[in-house]
């Protein structure tokens, strides 16, 4: 099966190494995926939380796209799983949405038929692809290297089924059959402050330090996510918080960078050097062979 | 009582129609005067009335008045559901010398009243059910109950407080009791107890003697380690097999010495200790507490060598000597026994912590349940009575968090009812056996019983801290540099409005009471139902608490509903005497409902036959036709509607009656 | 047909939508026939013998003592013939299954008019009609103009036109059935108007293989006879086919089973029954043997065409009568 | 601002209102609906209710009776398998039920009208949510028609070819 | 000390408000909420809040509209939906909490160059220009009409984004730009007609 799949904005900005990462395992793991045909932003949380109406109809325009070969979406960036998501869930349940939704997209003759099933790599790597497929396929083990797998907030909440909302493992399970060791601490799923960083700074600061100290604390030598926004507050503010609080930089990398590492996708194909925390040295204190 | 043949010609149908008020419950939504007006424009209708309470003293005299002033020989009265009162308006029948079955009740209440706002579409759907009602009762024909004798013996299944309770009642009128428990002994829950709440009175002294009565009463069949397997019958008539787990010791030769468990290869106990809930451990052949009833051991297959390998010294077979009480090649036995009534006593099962996974239940070894602290804080439990953390040491600070598995939308959305006053009793006796200080967080404080309020401002006296607000998290990380090392309780202090961490040494989590896991086969076993949430379902929830939708199955404590002891004894009573005055009666009414094969005109197909689930319906070789045992009958009529020739009737249920309804209602204009 | 009465009672037989089938039997009651025509003087019957419609019109009301009309009512002649011969008789008497419950022309109801015509006058393999040309009402050439009997859009039992007296059923009625039949029409005491004239009981009652059923069948799969070796002795639900004796009246005495084929029905329900169909179904589904829907749907799926089976003979006199028709055509103009 | 308020396309016309006939079993549906009732729940006025001891009493017949007197659906409500009062009444009606709509769909009767649900006596919500689904199902397939006496004027009234 | 009256008269209740928020979509079950905090408790941000989400639920249903618009709790809230999923009543707080953002940035209650409303504004414009959205271009928007002090001292960061390739200046867009335009449109025409 070929799967839809919606990149997002941020993974064309900020989040470029996630998605350079991702299609390179997706390839290594031969899932097939198809970018969603001229797709625009999904509506993003901060849309919906000042004009939602707009933002069903934004979110369902790609739906309606991707709907029309694919009946499962790929979609990586944790705002769009969510808004995605939870379009489909409103049109379900809300008449009134449905009708402002169907008539838009009427507009643009597109039709939304609640066919397509969204997905985040996550649950499409564990349950399609399977953690004993990966593992048959890692040609550079982790070497024990010591992870934090970092969640963050909207692919498990609310509408993800796929793994546990308050003790989530998939990745666990992942890396794992990468031949990583996955460290337990109690935050990986508490809130890193998403877009208050960028408009109410001072907040986030103590919500991210507090994050990296635990995973830290714990053992992690290296902290991964599975959302852009994640990477970029839990990456770029290492030294503020370390100011306040005192604090040793970790490298932040997206869980699929080290999946792919580890499937045998050259190191400069897959982002690594898009990283403000140097990740190689860790890599080399594992003796990590990388391709 | 007048000649019903002589009603056999429809002009001969007179109906009196009764709508009640029920004060503004009907009133308020159906428009009563025009059903009435209604009605009385209906065929056959001879009179038609509306009353404020018809179910009341003159309500039924009305219709007893009119019965003998308007010869009227039909009755409809639309008001509840006819699970409420169609007994009632029976019996007015009866009285005015109407054959009880001439009646038809119409649900407007439940069914219309209740359930819809709009007046005009509730009063429509009122006069579609009413003149249903009215077409259908024309076709009524009189019926007479089955009287059947009652079997005086009562089985309790179930051996905590409130079937113990129920037991001694029972035999101490003289009944014949089989009390059927699984576990090894009696005793259930508060058997675990240290002390009862809010007398403070212990547990174990209030409990034993009942347990001991129990175990000697000459009227009670005491069989623990047993489980009832099958029921079959009808409401005094019981039959049940109940089948006996091997203990692999012979009940009536072990005399408790517990000599065999001294001697037993194990010298220090290896398998977690069911009774003291894992914190202690216990040997293959123990015995569940010392003070269990009865007083004979039992062997764990699972953990005994000779089990495993076949090659065990058996130390404690030498130690029993000549007695000769334990049997490694005990089977499985089973017992027939007969019964009128069953008292259904079943319990509770503590919520698994686990489910909620930010309690840290399992993830921190300082986080308890409320039923592990009993266990500790009891003076013949796993620390001798001593409140101390599993490294040893004493907790300075105790956080008890109210509400673990209760009241949430995510697991259970019940109060359990208990868990307010244990969490006081609890923080009262860590107090005093640690001088702890305590921190009680709780949603709101639930204390209505006698004594209850009293107690709760014991332990504001005592200093014990209250924090309403229910607990986000509890959590090892520190912020705070005094919070190193410790549980944090993170909550919002609703009453102070912002959020608060609060360190301790101990956390205990109020665990919420649940139906047992295996409510759902018990209930299927008995042929009762259960609630949504899988309590037992009584069958009415102020008027009828322990009795159930099948006659003669009662139910009595905490497989009802969460309940203390108090509630769950005085529960165990009111079910005793139902049980009581059931087979005192001696015999007892069945319903009328049962099927009949028309013999003329039935062509010995056979297909009926095995669509009775009771084998009520034989094969008559000589005739080649069937035969329908009305005693066997339970009445569901679904042989009546499989027969391909419509050769079986059932009383009351008749085709042409319920086609008559089925038109009736939709005979509108 | 009262005894009292000085001249010999008057007959008439008239047939509608039907096959002929049930006037045949009447004449298969062979040296028996002699006995009833010597005892009635049939004053209608063109199928045998050279009447018109006018005749029947001189008639005086209700002079025709019993009239018994076989067919059941498709096209607008056999409406107005009904009528007609209602009013001449004293009894009318619905013969044979198509009066009685519709028939085998009843199962017309599963469709429409519209789709039958295209059917039978445009599809067929066997004809060229690229213009679609349907047969019409009324046609005017040179001067002259035919008139032909329109076809109804529902088939119905003759009681669903015009008051019925009694039922003879069968498909046919066997000789027996209907010698018996007459014998009681002819007889000193009428039973109650709207009486089937056979037994009230279903036909398991004389079957001469009721004492093989097993006392508990159960269904794994229904077969029909084609698809296997029938066991001649053994009763044939209990081999799987689907037989519908057990919800058909009797009186046929088990002609089908004898000849090794299950009983289809003709015979229609017993009184206390309203649905010939739903009751077998009733009784055949409640006798599958697994609690698996998955099971259950593929056991019944082994009967093809349930409609077709429950309803062969009864589809116009079941409670649906005929399939839920789609949308109404807008009324043509008026001839 | 967003909102449940009714739409004006809810609200624009007067609808049809469906009757439907149920048959409940007297042990599960219908004592769920009488908890419905002392729950004090709202539902559709559309259901009339006929009370059997089991659904294993519902003779194909009274459901075909109730579409051709003018019902517009048929629902119904027996316990949950395993649960029958009487053991296994259900499952003779579940059997039932898959040949009873197969026939009901050869006879145009389309599927929604027609709809069996188990209904345990704790399950008020489950009367509620059915009863709601099932009318609006109704609603928007329209009348059935099949009344009896409609049909004996729509064949006086036929059309001939 | 400056004494103020915190007493509250029933004419400071707002009955609109109430109707709404019960209404609103979310809002389904404001009505149970049984006041136990957990909402808060799991909040990482309540630590921040001058009305905790607990508070926020129980002056809006009963109707304290100037107080809830007022709060910094609604533009504190990120979306980490840990008070919805754990609600003992399943209420949809955090849908809830949209819904109040929503209706202040209506009502214009909102501190000057506040940070969030404009970004809302910038991102919303963006997306009907481009149909996507190129986040360095966001920001700097943002920064411009908020503090554009706050430009410059992030422009270390913006710096490192530029050098790690993670900040294209070219700006992201569909291609079929017109059915962005025509779906929005017909958005806010369908909005128009059934007032919602």
């Amino acid at each position: 099966m070929k799967y839809a799949y919606y990149p997002g904005c941020s993974l064309r900005g900020t989040g470029r190494a996630y998605e350079e990462s991702l299609l390179a395992a997706f390839r290594l793991l031969d899932v097939e995926v198809e970018e969603i045909d001229d797709w625009n932003c999904c509506g993003a949380t901060t849309y919906m939380s000042v004009d939602e109406l707009t933002s069903y109809a934004l979110a369902s325009r790609n739906l309606a796209l991707a709907e029309r070969d694919h009946s499962e979406i790929i979609a990586p960036c944790a705002a769009c799983y969510l808004v995605l998501n939870k379009t489909q869930h409103y049109i379900r349940d809300y008449p009134d949405i449905k009708l402002v939704v169907n008539r838009a997209l009427d507009t643009i003759g597109l039709k939304y038929r609640d066919k397509v099933k969204v997905r985040h790599p996550l649950d499409v790597l564990l349950n399609d692809v399977g953690p004993e497929a990966i593992a048959a396929k890692v040609k550079v083990p982790l070497n024990g290297l010591k992870i934090a797998p970092y969640y963050g907030c909207q692919i498990v909440r609310p509408y993800s089924t796929f793994d546990d909302q308050g003790d989530p493992t998939s990745m666990e399970r992942l890396l794992e059959a990468c031949g990583a060791k996955t460290v337990r601490y109690p935050l990986k799923t508490t809130c890193c402050g998403g877009s208050q960083k960028g408009t109410l700074p001072e907040v986030g600061l103590d919500l991210i330090h507090y994050l990296l100290s635990e995973a830290q604390k714990n053992g992690a030598e290296v902290i991964t996510t599975v959302c852009p926004l994640c990477q970029f507050n839990l990456e770029s503010f290492q030294k503020e918080a370390g100011e306040r609080h005192r604090q040793t930089a970790v490298p932040v990398l997206y869980f699929s960078q080290l999946l792919a590492l580890a499937l045998g996708a050259p190191a400069d194909t897959i982002g690594l050097q898009r990283g403000f925390v140097p990740i190689r040295p860790v890599f080399a204190k594992k003796e990590i062979a990388y391709a | 009582m007048p000649e019903i043949s002589q009603l056999s010609g429809p002009e001969a149908v007179r109906v009196g129609f009764y709508v009640c008020h029920c004060g503004t419950n009907i009133a308020g939504t159906v428009d009563v005067k025009a059903l009435a007006g209604y009605a009385a424009s209906l065929p056959r209708v001879a009179v038609s009335r509306e009353y404020k309470y018809m179910c009341s003293d003159p309500g039924q005299a009305l219709i007893e008045q009119d019965i003998a002033d308007h010869k009227l020989n039909r009755v409809v009265v639309a008001s509840c559901s006819p699970l409420l009162h169609e007994a009632t308006f029976r019996r007015a029948l009866g009285r005015a010398g109407l054959n009880p079955f001439l009646l038809q009740m119409v649900n407007i209440r439940e069914h219309v009243s209740w359930v819809h706002l709009d007046k005009k579409a509730a009063t429509e759907k009122a006069q579609d059910l009413v003149r249903a009602a009215v077409q259908r009762v024309a076709l009524h024909k009189p019926l007479q109950k089955r009287r059947v004798d009652i079997n005086p013996s009562v089985l309790v299944v179930g051996g905590g407080i409130a079937g113990i309770h129920a037991a001694l009642t029972l035999a101490e009128a003289g009944k014949q009791v089989y009390l059927v428990e699984r576990e090894p002994t009696i005793g259930g829950h508060m058997a675990m107890f240290d002390k009862t709440f809010p007398t403070l009175d212990c547990a174990a002294c209030i409990l034993t003697p009942k347990m001991t009565a129990v175990g000697s009463h000459p009227n009670i069949k005491l069989w623990t380690y047993s489980e009832v397997v099958k029921v079959d019958g009808y409401v005094g008539n019981y039959k049940a097999q109940v089948k006996h787990k091997p203990r692999y010791v012979i009940d009536d030769l072990c005399i408790g010495c517990q000599e065999c468990i001294a001697a037993c290869v194990y010298k220090e106990g290896k398998t977690p200790d069911e009774f003291n809930l894992g914190l202690s451990m216990r040997k293959p052949i123990y015995l569940p507490f010392p003070q269990a009833v009865p007083q004979k051991v039992v062997i764990d297959r699972d953990t005994c060598i000779e089990f495993k390998s076949g090659k065990c010294k058996k130390t404690c077979v030498e130690a029993c000597g000549d007695r000769l009480a334990i049997d490694f090649k005990q089977k499985e036995t089973f017992d027939e026994i007969e019964i009128g009534a069953i008292i259904l006593a079943t319990g509770f099962k503590t919520f698994a912590p686990e489910r909620n996974p930010y309690c840290g239940y399992g993830r921190y070894p300082n986080v308890y349940t409320s039923l592990e602290v009993e266990r500790l804080i009891n003076a013949s439990g796993p620390t001798a009575g001593e409140v101390i953390l599993r490294d040893g040491k004493k907790p300075a600070s105790v956080g008890i968090i109210h509400c673990i598995g209760s009241r949430d939308a995510n697991t259970n959305r019940w109060c359990s009812k208990v868990c307010c006053m244990y969490s006081l009793k609890l923080a009262h006796l860590i107090k005093e056996h640690t001088g702890a200080e305590v921190f009680n967080f709780y949603i709101d404080m639930r204390t209505p019983g006698k004594g209850y309020e009293e107690f709760y401002d014991r332990l504001l006296d005592e200093g014990v801290h209250f924090v309403r607000g229910r607990v986000a998290e509890v959590s090892d990380w520190a912020v705070h540099p005094s919070e190193e090392g410790k549980l944090v309780i993170r909550a919002e202090d609703t009453l102070a409005g912002f959020v608060r961490r609060i360190p301790v040494d101990m956390v205990v989590l109020s665990v919420g009471l649940e139906p047992q896991s295996d409510a759902q086969d018990v209930r299927r076993l008995f042929n009762i139902s259960c609630a949504s949430e899988g309590w037992f379902l009584e069958r009415h929830p102020k008027l009828a608490p322990v009795s159930t939708f099948t006659e003669g199955v009662y139910i009595a404590g905490a497989c009802q509903g969460p309940k203390d002891i108090p509630d769950s004894v005085a529960q165990a009573g009111a079910a005793a005497a139902e049980a009581l005055a059931l087979i005192d009666a001696k015999s007892v009414e069945l319903e009328p409902y049962t099927a009949s094969i028309l013999e003329e005109e039935c062509s010995g197909c056979k297909s009926c036959i095995s669509l009775c689930p009771y084998q009520a319906i034989a094969f008559i070789e000589e005739k080649k036709k069937a035969y329908i045992n009305e005693v066997l009958c339970k009445g569901c009529g679904t042989c009546v509607a499989g027969c391909p020739s419509g050769s079986i009737k059932q009383n009351f249920f008749e085709d042409e009656e319920i086609f008559e309804e089925i038109e009736g209602v939709l005979a509108y204009a | 047909m009262s005894d009292k009465s000085p001249d010999k009672p008057k007959v008439a037989f008239y047939w509608c939508a039907s096959c002929g089938g049930c006037e045949e039997a009447v004449v298969d009651l062979a040296e028996a026939i002699l006995d009833v025509v010597a005892k009635v003087d049939i004053v209608f019957w063109p199928v045998a013998m050279d009447f018109k419609r006018k005749d029947v019109e001189s008639m005086a009301d209700g002079s025709i003592t019993a009239t018994f009309l076989n067919g059941a009512i498709r096209t607008s002649e056999q409406e107005s013939m009904a009528r007609l011969l209602r009013s001449k008789s004293q009894l009318l008497v619905a013969l044979g299954a198509c009066s009685h419950l519709g028939g085998i022309p009843g199962l017309a109801n599963l469709f429409d008019r519209a789709s039958l015509m295209q059917e039978v006058y445009v599809h067929p393999p066997s004809t060229i009609n690229a213009e679609g040309t349907l047969p019409q009402t009324h046609y005017q050439d040179n001067g002259h103009s035919v008139e032909l009997p329109a076809l109804h859009e529902t088939v119905r039992s003759l009681d669903q036109v015009v008051d019925v007296d009694y039922y003879i059923p069968g498909c046919p009625p066997t000789p027996k059935t209907f010698l018996a039949a007459v014998q009681i029409l002819l007889g000193s005491e009428l039973p109650v108007k709207g009486t089937v004239l056979a037994p009230d009981c279903a036909l398991c009652d004389e079957c001469p293989r009721k004492d093989t059923k097993p006392e508990k069948p159960v269904f794994t799969e229904f077969k029909r006879p084609q698809q296997m070796l029938v066991d001649e002795e053994k009763c044939l639900l209990a081999q799987g086919l689907l037989c519908m004796g057990p919800g058909t009246r009797s009186g046929c005495e088990a002609l089908c089973v004898r000849g090794n084929m299950p009983c289809s029905g003709c015979y229609g329900p017993t009184s206390r029954v309203r649905d010939q169909g739903a009751k077998i179904l009733s009784c055949l589904a409640s006798l599958v043997e697994s609690k698996d829907e998955a099971e259950i749907d593929r056991v019944l799926s082994t009967i093809p065409d349930p409609v077709g089976t429950f309803y062969r003979y009864g589809l116009p006199g079941s409670l649906l009568r005929r399939k839920k028709p789609g949308v109404r055509q807008a009324p043509l103009p008026s001839r | 601002m967003l909102s449940r308020q009714p739409s004006a396309s809810e609200t624009s016309q007067a609808k049809f209102e469906p009757r439907i006939v149920a048959f409940f079993c007297n042990w599960c549906t219908y004592l769920a609906a009488d908890l419905a009732g002392t729950s004090r729940m709202k539902y559709a006025p559309n259901v009339r209710v006929v009370r059997l001891m089991c659904s294993g009493r519902v003779d194909p017949q009274f459901v075909l009776d109730a579409f051709a007197h003018g019902a517009d659906g048929v629902f119904i409500g027996g316990c949950h398998p395993g649960d029958c009062h009487y053991q296994e009444g259900n499952y003779k009606t579940l059997k039932r039920y898959h040949l009873l709509k197969r026939v009901l769909k050869e006879m145009g009767i389309e599927e929604d009208r027609f709809r069996l649900e188990w209904i345990s006596a704790a399950e008020a919500d489950r009367v509620r949510t059915a009863i709601n689904q099932m009318v609006e199902k109704v609603r928007d397939l329209g009348p059935l028609n099949l009344e009896l006496k409609d049909l004996e004027n729509a064949y006086a009234e036929e059309v001939l070819v | 000390m400056e004494l103020k009256r915190t007493i509250k008269f029933e004419a400071d209740r707002d009955p609109e408000f109430v109707r709404w928020i019960s209404h609103t979509v979310g809002g389904e079950r404001i009505r149970h909420c049984l006041q136990c905090g957990l909402c808060s408790g799991k909040c990482p941000l309540s630590l921040y809040m001058d009305y905790t989400p607990r508070r926020l639920m129980h002056l809006s249903r009963e109707g304290f509209k100037e107080e809830v618009l007022g709060s910094s709790s609604i533009w504190l809230c990120t979306a980490c939906y840990a008070c919805m999923v754990h609600c003992p009543k399943s209420i949809n707080v955090t849908h809830l909490l949209y819904a109040l953002k929503q209706r202040a940035i209506e009502e214009k209650r909102y501190p000057r160059r506040f940070a969030i409303p404009v970004m809302a504004r910038q991102f919303s414009d963006m997306v009907r220009g481009s149909g996507r959205i190129t986040e360095s271009w966001l920001i700097v928007k943002v920064f411009l009409r908020t503090s554009i002090w706050r430009l410059f001292g992030m422009s270390g960061l913006g710096l490192k984004l530029l050098r790690t390739g993670r900040m294209p200046l070219k700006r992201e867009r569909v291609q079929r730009r017109a059915e962005i335009e025509k779906l929005l449109d017909s958005v806010a025409a369908t909005r128009k007609e059934l007032a919602i």
